[in-house]
Protein backbone atom coordinates (compact mmCIF):
# COMPACT_ATOMS: atom_id res chain seq x y z
CA UNK A 1 0.00 0.00 0.00
CA UNK A 2 1.35 3.68 -0.29
CA UNK A 3 1.10 6.01 2.63
CA UNK A 4 2.18 9.60 2.77
CA UNK A 5 4.61 10.78 5.34
CA UNK A 6 4.92 14.28 6.57
CA UNK A 7 8.39 15.44 8.06
CA UNK A 8 9.12 17.78 10.47
CA UNK A 9 12.21 19.62 11.93
CA UNK A 10 15.56 18.02 11.27
CA UNK A 11 13.97 15.22 9.22
CA UNK A 12 12.96 17.55 7.13
CA UNK A 13 15.85 19.02 6.24
CA UNK A 14 17.49 15.39 5.74
CA UNK A 15 15.33 14.21 3.57
CA UNK A 16 14.64 17.74 1.85
CA UNK A 17 11.18 17.94 1.37
CA UNK A 18 8.13 17.75 4.13
CA UNK A 19 6.34 14.94 2.75
CA UNK A 20 6.75 11.83 0.34
CA UNK A 21 4.98 8.94 -0.19
CA UNK A 22 6.28 5.84 0.23
CA UNK A 23 5.23 1.97 -0.43
CA UNK A 24 5.06 -0.61 2.36
CA UNK A 25 3.46 -3.60 2.50
CA UNK A 26 -0.42 -4.20 3.74
CA UNK A 27 -0.68 -4.71 7.63
CA UNK A 28 2.83 -2.42 7.93
CA UNK A 29 3.90 -1.38 11.72
CA UNK A 30 5.34 1.87 12.53
CA UNK A 31 9.10 -0.16 12.54
CA UNK A 32 8.59 -0.89 8.79
CA UNK A 33 7.94 2.70 7.60
CA UNK A 34 10.99 3.67 9.58
CA UNK A 35 13.22 0.92 8.07
CA UNK A 36 11.73 1.85 4.55
CA UNK A 37 12.61 5.33 5.27
CA UNK A 38 16.02 4.69 6.28
CA UNK A 39 16.96 2.74 3.11
CA UNK A 40 15.51 5.06 1.49
CA UNK A 41 17.08 8.29 2.91
CA UNK A 42 20.76 6.75 4.42
CA UNK A 43 21.12 10.07 6.39
CA UNK A 44 18.45 9.53 8.22
CA UNK A 45 20.13 6.47 9.82
CA UNK A 46 21.99 8.48 11.97
CA UNK A 47 19.00 10.12 14.11
CA UNK A 48 16.90 9.25 16.51
CA UNK A 49 13.34 9.36 14.69
CA UNK A 50 9.99 9.85 15.91
CA UNK A 51 6.60 8.44 14.53
CA UNK A 52 2.98 9.73 14.77
CA UNK A 53 0.25 7.96 13.33
CA UNK A 54 -2.77 10.14 13.29
CA UNK A 55 -1.16 12.56 15.46
CA UNK A 56 -0.67 10.58 18.21
CA UNK A 57 2.89 9.48 19.29
CA UNK A 58 3.54 5.52 17.69
CA UNK A 59 5.16 2.60 19.04
CA UNK A 60 7.14 0.46 16.70
CA UNK A 61 4.10 -2.19 16.53
CA UNK A 62 1.55 0.57 15.81
CA UNK A 63 -0.33 -0.71 12.96
CA UNK A 64 -0.32 1.79 9.85
CA UNK A 65 -2.95 1.88 6.78
CA UNK A 66 -2.98 4.17 4.38
CA UNK A 67 -5.36 6.45 5.23
CA UNK A 68 -3.90 7.20 8.73
CA UNK A 69 -1.95 10.61 8.71
CA UNK A 70 2.05 9.59 9.18
CA UNK A 71 4.54 12.05 10.11
CA UNK A 72 8.58 11.09 11.19
CA UNK A 73 10.54 13.50 13.01
CA UNK A 74 13.36 14.09 15.29
CA UNK A 75 13.41 15.21 19.03
CA UNK A 76 11.21 18.19 19.50
CA UNK A 77 12.92 21.28 20.98
CA UNK A 78 10.08 23.72 21.65
CA UNK A 79 9.79 25.51 24.64
CA UNK B 1 -10.93 28.71 31.41
CA UNK B 2 -8.15 26.41 30.00
CA UNK B 3 -6.16 27.20 26.98
CA UNK B 4 -3.60 25.93 24.27
CA UNK B 5 -2.74 28.51 21.34
CA UNK B 6 0.06 28.66 18.64
CA UNK B 7 0.64 31.82 17.14
CA UNK B 8 3.03 33.50 15.12
CA UNK B 9 2.39 37.14 16.70
CA UNK B 10 4.45 38.24 19.64
CA UNK B 11 2.88 37.26 22.51
CA UNK B 12 1.89 39.42 25.59
CA UNK B 13 2.92 37.60 28.53
CA UNK B 14 0.28 39.81 30.90
CA UNK B 15 -2.57 39.16 28.08
CA UNK B 16 -1.69 35.15 29.11
CA UNK B 17 -1.11 35.24 32.71
CA UNK B 18 -4.43 37.62 33.25
CA UNK B 19 -6.68 35.15 31.41
CA UNK B 20 -5.94 32.78 34.02
CA UNK B 21 -7.48 34.25 37.32
CA UNK B 22 -10.14 32.40 38.83
CA UNK B 23 -12.19 34.14 41.60
CA UNK B 24 -10.21 31.06 44.36
CA UNK B 25 -7.17 31.72 43.49
CA UNK B 26 -4.51 34.33 44.54
CA UNK B 27 -1.54 33.27 42.90
CA UNK B 28 -0.77 32.97 39.03
CA UNK B 29 3.19 31.53 38.46
CA UNK B 30 3.86 32.58 34.71
CA UNK B 31 7.12 30.75 32.56
CA UNK B 32 8.41 33.15 29.95
CA UNK B 33 10.86 31.49 27.36
CA UNK B 34 12.83 33.30 24.65
CA UNK B 35 15.81 32.72 22.38
CA UNK B 36 19.10 33.65 24.16
CA UNK B 37 22.01 35.25 22.25
CA UNK B 38 24.85 32.41 23.42
CA UNK B 39 24.87 29.24 23.14
CA UNK B 40 27.26 26.75 24.10
CA UNK B 41 28.03 24.06 21.44
CA UNK B 42 30.69 21.18 21.52
CA UNK B 43 32.72 23.61 23.70
CA UNK B 44 32.35 26.63 21.11
CA UNK B 45 30.02 29.54 22.30
CA UNK B 46 27.71 30.46 19.32
CA UNK B 47 26.07 33.83 18.76
CA UNK B 48 22.57 33.42 17.25
CA UNK B 49 21.28 35.81 14.94
CA UNK B 50 17.59 34.47 14.81
CA UNK B 51 15.13 31.54 14.82
CA UNK B 52 12.86 29.84 13.64
CA UNK B 53 10.32 27.96 15.45
CA UNK B 54 8.73 25.00 12.87
CA UNK B 55 5.56 22.94 14.43
CA UNK B 56 3.14 20.17 13.54
CA UNK B 57 0.37 21.98 14.52
CA UNK B 58 -2.86 19.92 15.33
CA UNK B 59 -0.36 17.40 16.96
CA UNK B 60 1.25 20.31 18.96
CA UNK B 61 -2.26 21.36 20.42
CA UNK B 62 -3.80 17.80 20.82
CA UNK B 63 -0.02 17.51 23.11
CA UNK B 64 -0.65 20.68 24.72
CA UNK B 65 -4.54 19.84 25.71
CA UNK B 66 -3.11 16.46 27.16
CA UNK B 67 -0.65 18.21 29.46
CA UNK B 68 -3.07 20.72 30.59
CA UNK B 69 -5.28 17.26 31.58
CA UNK B 70 -2.61 15.94 33.49
CA UNK B 71 -1.42 19.14 35.31
CA UNK B 72 -4.97 20.00 36.09
CA UNK B 73 -4.78 15.89 37.04
CA UNK B 74 -1.54 15.59 39.33
CA UNK B 75 -1.12 19.12 40.86
CA UNK B 76 -3.93 21.32 42.65
CA UNK B 77 -4.16 24.12 40.10
CA UNK B 78 -7.37 25.74 38.88
CA UNK B 79 -6.20 27.22 35.31
CA UNK B 80 -3.46 26.71 32.65
CA UNK B 81 -2.84 29.09 29.57
CA UNK B 82 -0.23 28.00 27.36
CA UNK B 83 0.92 30.33 24.15
CA UNK B 84 3.68 28.86 21.86
CA UNK B 85 4.85 31.02 18.58
CA UNK B 86 6.25 29.47 15.30
CA UNK B 87 8.10 31.24 12.27
CA UNK B 88 10.59 33.73 12.68
CA UNK B 89 11.71 34.97 16.44
CA UNK B 90 14.44 38.03 17.23
CA UNK B 91 16.88 37.43 20.18
CA UNK B 92 15.03 38.04 23.04
CA UNK B 93 11.47 37.33 21.97
CA UNK B 94 9.04 35.04 23.56
CA UNK B 95 8.70 31.96 22.74
CA UNK B 96 6.35 30.44 24.91
CA UNK B 97 4.18 31.76 27.69
CA UNK B 98 2.82 28.87 30.26
CA UNK B 99 0.80 30.74 32.87
CA UNK B 100 -0.66 28.76 35.81
CA UNK B 101 -3.33 30.07 38.79
CA UNK B 102 -3.58 28.27 41.78
CA UNK B 103 -5.34 28.69 45.28
CA UNK B 104 -1.77 27.56 47.00
CA UNK B 105 1.36 29.44 44.91
CA UNK B 106 3.20 26.06 46.27
CA UNK B 107 0.87 24.16 43.67
CA UNK B 108 0.90 26.64 40.86
CA UNK B 109 4.74 26.54 40.74
CA UNK B 110 5.51 23.14 40.77
CA UNK B 111 2.75 22.51 37.91
CA UNK B 112 4.39 25.16 35.71
CA UNK B 113 7.74 23.66 36.26
CA UNK B 114 6.61 20.45 35.19
CA UNK B 115 4.37 21.87 32.40
CA UNK B 116 8.00 23.50 30.85
CA UNK B 117 9.87 20.04 31.11
CA UNK B 118 6.56 17.87 29.34
CA UNK B 119 6.35 20.40 26.57
CA UNK B 120 10.00 20.24 25.45
CA UNK B 121 9.86 16.86 26.28
CA UNK B 122 6.76 16.20 23.61
CA UNK B 123 5.31 18.59 21.94
CA UNK B 124 6.15 18.65 18.70
CA UNK B 125 7.64 22.01 17.85
CA UNK B 126 11.24 22.23 16.68
CA UNK B 127 13.83 25.18 17.11
CA UNK B 128 16.30 26.10 14.69
CA UNK B 129 19.10 28.32 15.33
CA UNK B 130 20.28 30.37 12.90
CA UNK B 131 24.15 32.50 12.97
CA UNK B 132 26.15 34.40 10.87
CA UNK B 133 27.30 31.64 8.76
CA UNK B 134 24.97 28.19 9.17
CA UNK B 135 22.28 27.18 11.20
CA UNK B 136 21.10 24.18 13.18
CA UNK B 137 18.51 22.53 14.72
CA UNK B 138 18.36 22.78 18.55
CA UNK B 139 18.69 19.00 20.27
CA UNK B 140 15.57 18.55 22.22
CA UNK B 141 16.15 18.10 26.20
CA UNK B 142 15.57 14.21 26.36
CA UNK B 143 13.45 11.83 23.80
CA UNK B 144 9.74 11.30 24.53
CA UNK C 1 19.16 45.49 35.82
CA UNK C 2 17.41 44.53 39.17
CA UNK C 3 14.46 46.60 40.90
CA UNK C 4 12.39 46.75 43.45
CA UNK C 5 9.41 49.40 43.55
CA UNK C 6 6.33 50.12 45.06
CA UNK C 7 3.42 51.43 42.75
CA UNK C 8 -0.46 52.71 43.96
CA UNK C 9 -1.12 52.34 39.82
CA UNK C 10 -1.89 49.03 38.60
CA UNK C 11 0.90 46.76 37.73
CA UNK C 12 1.43 45.52 33.89
CA UNK C 13 3.20 42.00 34.61
CA UNK C 14 4.91 41.95 30.90
CA UNK C 15 6.56 45.16 31.51
CA UNK C 16 8.01 43.54 34.94
CA UNK C 17 8.74 40.17 33.47
CA UNK C 18 10.44 41.72 30.01
CA UNK C 19 12.88 44.30 32.04
CA UNK C 20 14.48 41.40 33.09
CA UNK C 21 16.01 39.90 30.07
CA UNK C 22 19.74 39.39 29.96
CA UNK C 23 21.66 37.99 26.92
CA UNK C 24 22.47 35.06 28.44
CA UNK C 25 19.36 34.04 29.83
CA UNK C 26 16.58 31.75 28.42
CA UNK C 27 13.86 32.00 30.56
CA UNK C 28 12.19 34.36 33.65
CA UNK C 29 9.25 33.32 35.90
CA UNK C 30 7.19 35.52 37.04
CA UNK C 31 4.76 35.48 40.16
CA UNK C 32 1.65 37.32 40.15
CA UNK C 33 -0.22 37.54 43.00
CA UNK C 34 -3.46 39.21 43.25
CA UNK C 35 -6.72 39.63 45.92
CA UNK C 36 -8.92 36.35 45.82
CA UNK C 37 -12.51 36.97 46.36
CA UNK C 38 -13.05 34.48 49.03
CA UNK C 39 -11.22 33.73 52.20
CA UNK C 40 -12.18 30.97 54.67
CA UNK C 41 -11.63 31.98 58.50
CA UNK C 42 -12.27 30.23 61.91
CA UNK C 43 -14.57 27.73 59.78
CA UNK C 44 -16.98 30.77 57.54
CA UNK C 45 -16.11 32.21 54.11
CA UNK C 46 -15.45 35.79 53.78
CA UNK C 47 -16.74 37.70 50.68
CA UNK C 48 -13.67 40.40 50.24
CA UNK C 49 -15.29 43.74 48.72
CA UNK C 50 -11.96 45.18 48.54
CA UNK C 51 -8.64 45.63 49.62
CA UNK C 52 -6.07 48.21 51.11
CA UNK C 53 -2.81 48.04 51.29
CA UNK C 54 -0.35 49.82 53.69
CA UNK C 55 3.61 50.09 53.78
CA UNK C 56 5.91 51.37 55.58
CA UNK C 57 7.90 52.81 52.22
CA UNK C 58 11.45 53.50 53.00
CA UNK C 59 12.10 50.06 54.98
CA UNK C 60 9.60 47.70 52.52
CA UNK C 61 12.30 48.94 49.83
CA UNK C 62 15.49 48.12 51.76
CA UNK C 63 14.09 44.88 52.84
CA UNK C 64 12.69 43.81 49.05
CA UNK C 65 16.57 45.04 48.27
CA UNK C 66 17.66 42.78 50.95
CA UNK C 67 16.01 40.04 49.05
CA UNK C 68 17.32 40.23 46.18
CA UNK C 69 20.70 40.49 47.56
CA UNK C 70 20.29 37.18 49.22
CA UNK C 71 18.34 35.79 46.03
CA UNK C 72 21.13 36.40 43.74
CA UNK C 73 23.83 35.12 46.31
CA UNK C 74 22.18 31.52 47.31
CA UNK C 75 20.62 31.07 43.45
CA UNK C 76 21.96 31.00 39.76
CA UNK C 77 20.07 33.46 38.65
CA UNK C 78 20.71 36.12 36.75
CA UNK C 79 17.92 39.12 36.94
CA UNK C 80 15.41 39.89 39.91
CA UNK C 81 12.29 42.50 39.18
CA UNK C 82 10.15 43.55 42.38
CA UNK C 83 6.74 45.68 42.01
CA UNK C 84 4.35 46.10 45.14
CA UNK C 85 1.20 47.74 44.64
CA UNK C 86 0.24 49.75 48.24
CA UNK C 87 -3.29 51.49 48.40
CA UNK C 88 -6.99 50.49 47.40
CA UNK C 89 -6.89 46.90 45.49
CA UNK C 90 -9.91 45.67 43.58
CA UNK C 91 -10.68 42.08 43.63
CA UNK C 92 -8.37 40.13 40.77
CA UNK C 93 -6.28 43.17 40.70
CA UNK C 94 -1.97 42.39 41.01
CA UNK C 95 -0.68 43.21 44.27
CA UNK C 96 2.38 41.96 43.85
CA UNK C 97 4.49 40.89 40.75
CA UNK C 98 8.11 38.77 41.10
CA UNK C 99 9.91 38.18 38.30
CA UNK C 100 13.29 35.96 37.83
CA UNK C 101 15.64 35.57 34.89
CA UNK C 102 17.92 32.86 34.68
CA UNK C 103 20.33 31.44 32.61
CA UNK C 104 18.65 28.04 33.62
CA UNK C 105 15.05 27.80 34.12
CA UNK C 106 15.10 25.40 37.68
CA UNK C 107 16.96 29.01 39.46
CA UNK C 108 14.28 30.75 38.27
CA UNK C 109 11.81 29.14 39.72
CA UNK C 110 13.49 28.22 43.13
CA UNK C 111 14.74 31.55 43.83
CA UNK C 112 11.06 33.30 42.65
CA UNK C 113 9.36 30.88 44.73
CA UNK C 114 11.74 31.46 47.50
CA UNK C 115 11.31 35.78 47.19
CA UNK C 116 7.81 35.18 47.57
CA UNK C 117 7.58 33.41 51.11
CA UNK C 118 10.63 36.09 51.97
CA UNK C 119 8.77 38.69 51.10
CA UNK C 120 5.34 37.74 52.54
CA UNK C 121 7.42 36.74 55.83
CA UNK C 122 9.47 40.59 56.15
CA UNK C 123 8.83 43.04 54.10
CA UNK C 124 6.99 45.39 56.05
CA UNK C 125 3.81 45.60 53.86
CA UNK C 126 0.05 45.04 55.33
CA UNK C 127 -3.16 43.85 54.16
CA UNK C 128 -6.04 44.77 55.11
CA UNK C 129 -9.42 42.74 53.84
CA UNK C 130 -12.93 44.94 53.73
CA UNK C 131 -16.39 43.04 53.54
CA UNK C 132 -19.23 44.26 52.97
CA UNK C 133 -19.75 44.59 57.27
CA UNK C 134 -16.80 45.09 58.72
CA UNK C 135 -12.93 44.83 57.59
CA UNK C 136 -9.60 42.89 58.97
CA UNK C 137 -6.23 42.93 58.61
CA UNK C 138 -4.91 39.73 56.69
CA UNK C 139 -3.18 37.49 59.38
CA UNK C 140 1.07 37.44 58.24
CA UNK C 141 1.90 33.59 57.16
CA UNK C 142 4.07 33.69 59.53
CA UNK C 143 6.57 35.63 61.58
CA UNK C 144 9.57 37.43 60.86
CA UNK D 1 14.29 60.94 76.68
CA UNK D 2 11.68 61.30 74.58
CA UNK D 3 11.09 59.23 70.92
CA UNK D 4 8.84 59.21 68.08
CA UNK D 5 7.29 56.19 67.09
CA UNK D 6 5.85 54.98 63.74
CA UNK D 7 2.97 52.60 63.80
CA UNK D 8 1.51 50.44 60.86
CA UNK D 9 -0.99 48.11 60.08
CA UNK D 10 -2.93 46.77 62.88
CA UNK D 11 -0.83 48.40 65.87
CA UNK D 12 -2.17 51.57 64.53
CA UNK D 13 -5.49 50.84 64.38
CA UNK D 14 -5.28 50.04 67.88
CA UNK D 15 -3.60 52.82 69.06
CA UNK D 16 -5.86 55.21 67.30
CA UNK D 17 -2.91 57.09 65.12
CA UNK D 18 0.03 56.58 62.74
CA UNK D 19 2.26 58.42 65.68
CA UNK D 20 3.01 59.31 68.50
CA UNK D 21 6.09 60.72 71.07
CA UNK D 22 6.78 58.84 74.29
CA UNK D 23 8.84 59.01 77.01
CA UNK D 24 11.86 56.58 77.85
CA UNK D 25 14.62 56.19 80.25
CA UNK D 26 18.12 57.19 78.80
CA UNK D 27 19.74 54.18 77.13
CA UNK D 28 16.32 52.37 76.73
CA UNK D 29 16.14 49.24 74.38
CA UNK D 30 14.07 48.14 71.82
CA UNK D 31 12.28 45.77 74.64
CA UNK D 32 11.46 49.02 77.03
CA UNK D 33 9.42 51.14 74.29
CA UNK D 34 7.35 47.43 73.80
CA UNK D 35 6.81 47.70 77.34
CA UNK D 36 5.93 51.42 77.78
CA UNK D 37 3.74 50.94 74.45
CA UNK D 38 1.60 48.28 75.98
CA UNK D 39 1.43 49.81 79.16
CA UNK D 40 0.12 52.98 77.46
CA UNK D 41 -2.12 51.20 75.05
CA UNK D 42 -3.52 47.79 76.96
CA UNK D 43 -5.33 46.33 73.60
CA UNK D 44 -1.63 46.34 72.29
CA UNK D 45 -0.99 43.54 74.88
CA UNK D 46 -2.61 40.53 72.75
CA UNK D 47 -0.61 40.92 69.84
CA UNK D 48 2.70 39.95 68.63
CA UNK D 49 4.68 43.66 68.00
CA UNK D 50 7.64 44.12 65.89
CA UNK D 51 9.94 46.94 66.48
CA UNK D 52 12.01 48.59 63.59
CA UNK D 53 15.14 50.78 64.90
CA UNK D 54 16.24 53.01 61.65
CA UNK D 55 14.20 50.71 59.35
CA UNK D 56 16.09 47.74 60.41
CA UNK D 57 14.14 44.62 62.42
CA UNK D 58 15.68 45.17 65.94
CA UNK D 59 16.10 42.54 68.80
CA UNK D 60 15.08 43.51 72.02
CA UNK D 61 18.45 44.36 73.46
CA UNK D 62 18.76 47.20 70.62
CA UNK D 63 18.91 50.11 72.06
CA UNK D 64 17.17 53.33 71.14
CA UNK D 65 18.24 56.81 70.80
CA UNK D 66 16.02 60.31 70.37
CA UNK D 67 17.28 60.69 67.04
CA UNK D 68 16.27 56.64 65.86
CA UNK D 69 13.62 56.31 63.51
CA UNK D 70 11.39 53.73 65.14
CA UNK D 71 8.41 51.46 63.97
CA UNK D 72 5.63 49.75 65.59
CA UNK D 73 3.76 47.11 63.65
CA UNK D 74 2.28 43.66 64.25
CA UNK D 75 3.44 40.61 61.46
CA UNK D 76 3.39 41.41 58.29
CA UNK D 77 1.18 40.67 55.30
CA UNK D 78 2.16 41.28 52.14
CA UNK D 79 2.26 39.56 48.91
Amino acid sequence: MRIKVLFFGAAGDIVGKRDDELDVREGAAAKDVLDALAARFPKLAGHKLHIAVDQEYASPATAVHSDNEIAVFTAVSGG
Amino acid sequence: MDFCEMTTERIDISSVARRVVPPECGATVTLDGYARRFTKKDGRVLETEHLVYEAYPEMALKEMQKLVARAKAEFEVSAVGIVHRTGRLEIGETSVVISVAAPHRRAAFAACEWLIKELKRTVPIWKKEVYADGEAWAEGESNA
